[in-house]
């Protein structure tokens, strides 16, 4: 009873997460559906904590127009790679659900590196191997997607990933600091475990870096970020 | 007044009359001859050649230009200059004799305006056309953006950027504004349909009403204040961008009357240049007189002047510092590599011109035209050797470098003055480019009992 | 941000693009951005990033956390000095080499050469399979790719079949391989000839015929008080620069700097250090040696010698004086007396000679007169120190013998391994067509019965002429260790794994020799595994504990390293009696017409030959002419005129056995009979680059000789016509202006008497006025009193500052090479470099003053100032940039944002210091070439405004780790390349905050100045410390 | 022009004294003109706005906004994000006395240029009763708006201070 309220209650969140954030709305929607018709997972401990999601080129104010609405939200002009609603189609259907929302995995688990190094690095398939040996999925799609993970791995060929999150050049990020400082995952990358497919929901241009950076104060100076990469 | 009657006077030539003046000047709006649109193309021609310099340089990168290290500005910077100097006679002419009431003006200074407008808008192009990644000139600009970044006030470069843009804007309103009635007068006599439009549009449907003329005429006063700081706000600011700085021979602190004087000098010259041929091809001798030439050629004689002694006073304040430095930037100009320019700078700048203390030079158009055409030889020179001598010898000896021309360079500044011929060559022949209004305005107006006419 | 991974991408689409040695290409990127300009559609819309992908490890690597940097041990082996090295690799890939501090060669440092060892780990033109010879075209033999199987089973039919001789060249070997090679030779019937062109032969043997025992010795420069030097290019190439240039510096720091006089006929690296440099003509140097022995045994010195040797030793000098000296050599009595003079007084000497001064065709008078000074002088066991020697095995009589045994065609089977002799030995031995002759008379089968087997891993004049080449790996792909004379054994394990179908050179030869059916060490199949018991052996009882355990530590630390032994060893076998038998007479070389002396010498650009491909070395500026991208011929200004030469003409310098065309360098610091010109340009193959840069080999006009009685090459001598080419030369150099016009930027402090203390120089400033470096009060601690218009800025934690001595520092460029190493700069080829768009982040100019000297006259003074960024605290190129692309951040720094900058280069023009460069292109790296890229430093585009950072990618992970200990980043954490390479360590970069750390000590100095901040009051964070010189 | 009005007499003058006679001549008679001329002259203005234009209120006004606007965007871009530049103050004042400067220049011309738009009704699209090309050659007009009563009376003035003709046009 009171897990089915907690549910309730976090799909309600999405929605009005959902409202503020126009791109990331198909996601979310989509998830809340998903969640709504889908089997309740069993168990069924909380769902998987939201977080706020800096969305939007906002920086106090003093964003232009063309730059949040334009370049930004509609992406003219400019790379859709680097606007927010990007979507690439993986070589494998990834289920962040599956196995962060409802089964509960860690972002570290797979993503180790994260808090060791300024890369948030891929898994290795060998990773992914560790459970699928055993982990071979309920219906065919799932095992279609399992088997491909399997045949990458006998192969020996690394899973070509499509790059959600492409950043300009001349840009050093750390992750490392930054997870360290407990900005959490979703602050940037967006409720990452209720995509069925990850999509970049934050513009992730410099004034919204520096709008957290301010607010936190951290440091503003350029150095930090650029000038060496 | 009486100084033009005095001229009529000694002219012994019918005094000319508001009819003749229109007349005269809406002749030069007849559909167009071969030979302009001969000298069209040729503009169109040059600046063609120009335009595809620059995207040759920006696709094969900046490198293709003659610049190296350590001679980070060149041509294109004097280029820049060399143009926002011509640019400022024009408002000179307009705004600073308007206040003075000098009459000679008259008759010239529309084309001056023309000139003023067409000449910024040619050096407005080279600041972004020397930058290494034009495609982000935008970020001078003060715009609210996602990078939540401003550009940095304290840079002499952003100084530029206000100085010509607020330079523009203003030189070309008031040339519109000063056009408005003469548009208006060309609209009265038009023939054609398209003209008929063109000027029912552009004069804005003037009637030239008495309150008209009322706040026309105080505005137009207003616009002559305003632009006259301007003048000389402007070339001093372009010239900070060396004085600011702190490479010898750039690090003075004459810069701003020098480079003030040196803009006047070289406009003026760049006026009779314009000047001379559109006299003959229009055949407004009676409107252009030798007098006004007179004025021109003294006005020309006292700025060599201040130039020459701006150059003097630089090689003093070099020896007097006692500034390695200096002293060595100022022994290199005349001695060094590049002796030449500097030679070549001051014969046109300094010595040629003094032959206008000769009333009979002063009135003969030939030679006139041939020392205009060498003061703009020299000026650019002049700014040349400023900004690329002072930079091959700067403070380290092991970092002293030369500069290596490129056809590019060379194919930019042509197609420069395409770009300016085009909208010169469109300009005459669409646009009244002698003061209709104002020539009329220093006439006598017809009076029935002339006598009152002549004194108010 | 996008790290290796994705790079990896990035660099296929980038390879198709680049142009061979043009180095700079234009993507089409480029025209994007052009028209975003022109349609004034801005930032956003020119660059449109691809689709791109990220590609994960299969398996993951237990050493690899991506993003964070893996470090191993090994040895660099580009000299035989072997230091000990580190490599950093990101993901698998190398990136950076730097100096391994456990060794007791190098101490933590390396040279450019060692620096640029990367760029033969990624040559593109390397050799990627094994090759099979087609056919012989005339632009050269064609090869085509065969499997190793099919190569290794010719081979063992060819070792069947062969009756005739077998034979092995190679170069001068590590131990491990020298090792392995002695049991292959032995096992499998091979003979064995070892080349190196410049290997210290003649020095061995002289010391055989002194001290009894061959080998060169161990030198102690920073035990001497004086050092008098012929010709030992100690600082640049000679035996062991990087060590030498440490003692050398340690001594100059100290309170008790050595006086170093020079003695050659050119102006060498060492020669520009030294405080007196004497030029003598070539080969003539011995009589000045007889002479000071002659002065020194007059003198009271070698008393405890038998007088036996005194006796022969005044006999040998008996009719030697100074003018008979001067005569011979040109240097003026008064200053051959003044270094007798200085060796008398000097409580601790050391006399030296080497390098081409000494390799003449009889260069062993002046090398046993050089013994035999050290002899009277007491040094040796002291400062010479014959217990700790290296045995060079090269030996050029050997290969002439193969080379005529080959021509004979004596010789089935050749192998040749990591020696270039078509190309280092004189072609008139005619070593290449000897190859062909190689198999000739095989049993059976005729011509073609004989294979010749190139182990290479570049495609080099020698490996062409082999009917099979197996790639092999470089060093840093391979194993191995080297033994130093004091003992330590340094090992050589990969940092990467071979990059093509490449094998360890040692298993080849293990492979090969199990095929015919011998083994070389027991059951040790693989080479790794012969280095291992072999190092272990070495070192059995060493291993504290688990042995396992030590070989992993061992492989950590880089090698065993004990405690230096102490050298005390005097002379143990007597001096030869040839040794006083020898022709001391030293002939002076007469030209007439257009003859000049070819003075052929190493340069640190490269060296031999072997750097020759390298992009980065040849970029790099020779210390002294500031030449780039091929060879050029110095030539003494008199000549020249003589000749009517002017400086950059084309010059062809003719032998009857061949022709060099090299561009003129009219220099005053040659000797006027010489023609001074460098070693290893002119490649004919071995790789683009090598092709591209000058045109004929200086080695192609030595005759067919060998000089007398000693294993070596007599490079010096040769008479060659120096003739007058058609035009301009090429001659590109980075500096065309060598005075300083009395602008004081590099000063110097004259040390009066001998030992003054250098501590104590500031005092003798009064002396300092004149062309090198007045002080008008400025420049000095007490300058940090000037008025200041401006507040200063405060600095809450860190400003980072760096001082440079130039007493230490030697102008041999290894920083520059760190530099672009390290921060990714573009190399552009000669052209652009000839247009003055150099790309490098720190130059390190070259000044001509002169000194006075306590007899009033004046002496030739070289100093050397690395300019890089000064950051300074009122840096004149922050306030005028419109965009703040570069502005003061709040550790001090200038800093410097690419994507921020548009290109006015207002910033470039108003740098007093000119240190800021500029993309005037888009360059791009060589395939192969960009596997070198730092992935912590940006590729800068085409446009952008780029200089020094100080490092600013290892500042930001030094305070990253720091911040993860949760303190603040402490003294010596941080360490920017040029700090980290310098030999004599001369840089030193830190918190100038704290005053405990060393670099604001160093800043307090006497000798601290501020280039030009008394003129202008920049405040630079860079404080040089004066250059110290002795008064003459 | 009164509403009322629905004749305008157009009177055309060659001499500007006569014009002026006229004008005056109208003016005693309390009726609605307005005067035509080629060019602007004093006498005109004298006889017909002796007061000032209150162009030059405009021009002030905005260039006092200028002025202030200048500086602010420089200082407080500056302040928004301090950045420092070698040891210059982070709003240093003498540096942005230009900015300052040129926008007090620019928004004064440009809003004289408005206050000409503004106060000459311009641009004026509608054909203007009594407008004739003549003006703008050589010729001076007077055109009155009045009552058809009064046509008669205000002709006879135009002639007798010397029109070289007078007509009548249907007023708008």
């Amino acid at each position: 009873m009171v897990n089915k309220l907690r549910f309730v209650f976090s799909g309600a969140l999405i929605v009005v997460l959902a409202a503020f954030c126009p791109v990331s709305e198909r996601g979310c929607v989509s998830q809340v559906a998903l969640a709504q018709a889908g089997v309740p997972p069993v168990p069924t401990p909380p769902p998987y904590p939201t977080v706020g999601v800096r969305t939007g080129v906002y920086n106090d104010g003093q964003a232009a127009l063309w730059d949040l609405n334009i370049t930004d939200h509609f992406h003219y002009f400019g790379p859709p790679q680097r606007a927010r609603g990007y979507k690439p189609e993986q070589p494998i259907k990834f289920s962040h659900v599956i196995h962060v929302q409802q089964n509960r995995m860690e972002c570290q688990y797979c993503h180790w590196s994260v808090a060791k190094a300024s890369y948030a690095a891929i898994p290795e398939v060998e990773t992914c191997i560790g459970c699928h040996k055993l982990v071979n999925g309920k219906d065919d799609a799932a095992k279609a997607e399992i088997q491909k993970i399997k045949d990458y791995y006998d192969k020996g060929q690394p899973i070509p990933w499509v790059k959600v999150h492409v950043m300009p050049d001349y840009l050093k990020f750390n992750h490392k600091r930054h997870v360290k400082a407990g900005v959490s995952c979703q602050e940037c990358h967006g409720q990452i475990p209720e995509m069925e497919e990850v999509q970049r929901v934050s513009s992730m241009k410099m004034g919204w870096c520096i709008s957290c950076h301010r607010e936190r104060g951290a440091s503003i100076d350029c150095l930090v970020c650029h000038g060496h990469k | 007044m009486e100084h033009t009657h005095n001229d009529h006077d000694h002219k012994h030539e019918p005094p000319v009359s508001y009819a003749e003046v229109n007349d005269t000047v809406l002749k030069m709006l007849e559909p167009p001859g071969t030979g302009w649109f001969l000298l069209l193309f040729t503009c169109l021609f040059f600046l063609a050649i120009g335009a595809s310099c620059w995207f040759y340089q920006m696709w094969a990168g900046f490198g293709e230009s003659g610049k190296s290290h350590p001679i980070g500005w060149g041509t294109y910077i004097t280029n820049f200059v060399f143009w926002v100097g011509i640019a400022h006679s024009g408002t000179l002419i307009s705004a600073v004799l308007y206040l003075f009431r000098a009459n000679f003006r008259q008759p010239i200074y529309r084309l001056a305006e023309a000139m003023t407008v067409f000449a910024v808008m040619t050096a407005g192009l080279f600041p972004i056309i020397h930058l290494g990644r034009p495609w982000y000139a935008l970020w001078l600009i003060p715009y609210p953006n996602e990078r939540a970044l401003w550009p940095n006030f304290r840079s002499p470069l952003l100084w530029d950027v206000f100085a010509v843009s607020t330079y523009f804007t203003i030189s070309a309103t008031f040339f519109f504004v000063g056009l408005i009635p003469d548009i208006a007068a060309a609209r009265d006599r038009a023939t054609t349909r398209f003209r008929k439009v063109l000027y029912g549009v552009t004069s804005l449907g003037w009637r030239g009403s008495h309150a008209q003329w009322k706040h026309y005429t105080s505005a137009y006063l207003i616009f002559a204040a305003f632009a006259t700081p301007l003048v000389v706000s402007v070339h001093s600011v372009v010239s900070w961008d060396f004085a600011m700085s702190i490479v010898p021979g750039w690090h003075a602190t004459i810069f701003p009357p020098y480079f003030v004087a040196g803009a006047i000098f070289s406009g003026v010259a760049m006026v009779i240049t314009l000047i001379i041929p559109l006299r003959k091809a229009f055949n407004l001798h009676r409107l252009i007189t030798p007098v006004h030439f007179d004025a021109m050629s003294k006005l020309i004689l006292l700025t060599s002047g201040v130039v020459s002694y701006s150059y003097i006073t630089e090689f003093y304040t070099a020896w007097f510092s006692n500034n390695t430095f200096e002293r060595f930037q100022f022994w290199f100009r005349p001695f060094g590599e590049y002796w030449t320019a500097f030679w070549g700078m001051t014969f046109c700048n300094c010595i040629f011109p003094q032959l206008l203390w000769f009333k009979s030079l002063r009135t003969n158009i030939t030679f006139l035209f041939i020392l205009s055409i060498f003061i703009n030889i020299g000026m650019w020179l002049e700014r040349f050797n400023i900004i690329f001598q002072s930079l091959t010898r700067e403070f380290i000896p092991a970092a002293w470098g030369g500069y290596n021309f490129s056809w590019i360079e060379i194919g930019i500044t042509v197609g420069a003055f395409g770009w300016f011929g085009m909208w010169m060559t469109l300009f005459i022949k669409y646009f009244p480019s002698v003061a209709i209004t104002e020539i009329k305005e220093v006439l006598p107006p017809p009076m029935r009992n002339s006598n009152s006419g002549a004194h108010h | 941000m996008e790290g290796q991974i994705v790079q990896l991408k990035g660099r296929k689409e980038r390879s198709e693009k680049a142009e061979g040695s043009g180095l700079v290409s234009i993507s089409r990127r480029r025209f994007l951005q052009a028209l975003g300009a022109s349609t004034a559609v801005g930032a956003a819309a020119c660059a449109s990033p691809a689709q791109q992908e990220i590609l994960p490890y299969v398996k993951p690597d237990p050493e690899q956390i991506p993003g964070v940097a893996t470090w191993y041990s090994s040895t660099c082996t580009e000299c035989s000095a072997n230091c000990g090295i580190r490599v950093r690799t990101r993901e698998g890939r190398a990136v950076k080499v730097e100096g391994n501090p456990n060794s007791p060669v190098n101490r933590g440092s390396l040279c450019a050469l060692g620096q640029s060892s990367l760029q033969s780990l990624y040559d593109p033109d390397r050799i990627r399979t094994p090759l099979k010879r087609k056919a012989s075209t005339p632009t050269g033999p064609q090869f085509e790719p065969v499997g190793w199987d099919e190569v290794l089973s010719k081979i063992g039919d060819a070792l069947t079949k062969a009756t005739n001789k077998k034979m092995l060249i190679t170069g001068e070997l590590t131990s491990g391989y020298s090792d392995l090679v002695e049991g292959f030779t032995s096992q499998l019937g091979f003979s064995h000839v070892v080349w190196d062109p410049i290997q210290p032969v003649a020095v061995a043997q002289a010391a055989k015929m002194t001290f009894g025992t061959y080998g060169v010795p161990t030198f102690a420069i920073d035990k001497a008080q004086v050092v008098v030097n012929f010709g030992a290019d100690f600082l640049e190439t000679w035996v062991n620069p990087v060590g030498y240039a440490r003692q050398w510096s340690d001594s100059r720091r100290s309170d008790h700097p050595l006086r170093l006089v020079h003695v050659e006929p050119r102006l060498s690296l060492t020669g520009a250090n030294a405080d007196l440099w004497l030029k003598a003509a070539p080969g003539s140097e011995t009589s000045i040696v007889l002479f000071l022995i002659k002065e020194m045994l007059a003198r009271g010195r070698g008393e405890e010698l038998s007088g036996d040797i005194r006796a022969k030793l005044k006999a040998l000098t008996a009719e030697v004086d100074a003018d008979k000296a001067e005569h011979l050599t040109g240097v003026s009595k008064e200053k051959i007396l003044l270094v007798a003079e200085y060796l008398a007084s000097a409580p601790s000497s050391l006399v030296l000679a080497g390098g081409t001064a000494s390799a003449t065709a009889d260069p062993l008078p002046l090398l046993v007169a050089v013994n035999f000074l050290n002899i009277v002088l007491g040094n040796v066991g002291k400062t010479v120190n014959i217990a700790q020697m290296k045995q060079p095995a090269s030996s050029a009589k050997n290969l002439a013998g193969a080379i005529d045994e080959m021509q004979k065609g004596k010789v089935d089977v050749l192998f040749v391994y990591g020696t270039n002799p078509a190309f280092t030995f004189p072609d008139s031995f005619g070593f290449d067509h000897a190859v062909n002759q190689v198999g000739v008379y095989g049993e059976g089968s005729g011509k073609g019965a004989g294979l010749v087997v190139a182990l290479a891993s570049h495609l080099d004049e020698t490996a062409q002429l082999a009917d099979y080449i197996l790639p092999v790996n470089t060093n840093l792909e391979d194993w191995g260790y080297a033994t130093t004379p004091g003992g330590a054994i340094s090992l050589i394990q990969p940092s990467m794994r071979p990059i093509f179908d490449t094998r360890s050179a040692g298993d080849v030869l293990l492979s090969v020799a199990s095929s015919a059916g011998k083994s070389i060490s027991g059951d040790l199949k693989t080479f790794d595994a012969f280095v291992k018991s072999n190092f272990l052996k070495a070192t059995a009882g060493k291993a504290s504990g688990n042995v396992d355990k030590f070989w992993i530590t061992s492989l950590e630390k880089g090698g065993y390293f004990p405690e230096a032994q102490a050298a005390a060893s005097s002379l143990s076998g007597g001096v030869d009696a040839a040794a006083y038998s020898l022709n001391f007479k030293g002939k002076a070389h007469t030209t007439h017409g257009d003859e000049l002396v070819l003075y052929p010498f190493p340069s640190v650009k490269s060296f031999d030959g072997r750097a020759a491909n390298r992009p980065w070395m040849q970029e790099l500026p020779d210390p002294i002419t500031q030449a780039v991208w091929g060879a050029w011929a110095e030539v003494h200004s008199k000549t020249a005129k003589r000749l009517g030469l002017a400086h950059g003409d084309a010059l062809i310098l003719r032998t009857d056995d061949g022709e060099v065309h090299v561009p003129v360098y009219v220099s005053d610091y040659v000797h006027e009979e010489i023609v001074a010109v460098p070693l290893g340009q002119g490649h004919s193959a071995y790789g683009r680059y090598a092709k591209s840069a000058g045109q004929g080999s200086v080695y192609s006009l030595l005759p067919k000789q060998l000089a007398k009685d000693v294993d070596t090459l007599p490079l010096l001598g040769v008479h060659v016509h120096a003739i007058r080419g058609l035009g301009d030369g090429g001659l590109v150099v980075t500096q065309e202006f060598s005075s300083q016009m009395g602008r004081d930027l590099a000063k110097t402090t004259l040390l009066s008497a001998a030992g003054a203390a250098a501590t104590h120089a500031a005092s003798s400033h009064g002396e300092g006025h004149g062309s090198y470096g007045a002080h008008e009060g400025g420049g000095h601690g007490e300058h940090g009193e000037v008025k200041q218009m401006y507040v200063q800025r405060e600095h809450p934690l860190y400003q980072w500052g760096m001082t440079i001595d130039l007493a230490a520092c030697t102008g041999c460029s290894a920083c520059v090479v760190a530099c672009y190493a390290e921060n990714n700069i573009p190399v552009v080829g000669k052209k652009i470099v000839s247009q003055g768009r150099e790309m490098s982040w720190i130059r390190i100019e070259r000044y001509y003053d002169s000194l006075p000297t306590e007899s009033g006259g004046e002496e030739l003074k070289v100093s050397f100032l690395p300019m890089m960024c000064q950051h300074c605290q009122n840096a004149p190129c922050e306030p005028v940039c419109p965009v703040y692309a570069t502005y003061h951040n709040e550790e001090g720094m200038n800093a410097m944002v690419y994507n921020r900058c548009v290109g006015t280069r207002y910033c470039s023009n108003n740098c007093s210091y000119k240190v800021r460069r500029f993309n005037w292109f888009h360059y791009e790296w060589p395939e192969l070439l960009d596997w070198q890229v730092n992935p912590d430093v940006t590729k800068r585009t085409v446009g952008v405004m780029e200089k020094c950072t100080f490092c600013v990618q290892r500042i930001a992970e030094a305070k990253d780790i720091a911040k993860d200990l949760g303190r603040s980043v402490e003294d010596g954490e941080i360490t920017p390349a040029c700090v980290q390479t310098c030999p004599t360590q001369a840089i030193t970069f830190g918190n100038l905050k704290d005053p405990k750390s060393r670099v604001s000590k160093l800043a307090k100095n006497e000798r601290a100045y501020k280039v030009l901040d008394h003129h202008l009051n920049t405040q630079p964070s860079i404080s040089y410390l004066e250059d110290i010189r002795y008064k003459a | 022009m009164s509403e009322s009005s629905s004749r305008a007499v157009v009177g055309i003058f060659t001499y500007m004294d006569d014009a002026l006679e006229a004008v005056k001549n109208i003016k005693s008679a309390k009726l609605d003109y307005r005067m035509y001329s080629p060019v602007p002259r004093h006498e005109i203005e004298e006889v017909t706005y002796p007061e000032k234009s209150p162009v030059r209120i405009v021009s002030l006004t905005a260039a006092i906004t200028g002025c202030t606007f200048g500086f602010a965007l420089a200082i407080l871009c500056s302040l928004d994000w301090p950045m420092r530049t070698s040891a210059k103050n982070i709003a240093s004042i003498p540096a942005f006395f230009v900015p300052g400067y040129e926008c007090t220049i620019l928004f004064g011309g440009v809003a004289t240029l408005l206050a000409i738009l503004v106060f000459c009704r311009l641009p004026n699209v509608l054909r203007t009763a009594g407008y004739d090309p003549r003006f703008s050659h050589d010729k001076f007009g007077v055109v009155v708006a009045c009552t058809g009563t009064q046509v008669d009376d205000v002709k006879r003035r135009m002639l007798d201070s010397g029109a070289d003709e007078v007509d009548v046009r249907d007023s708008l």
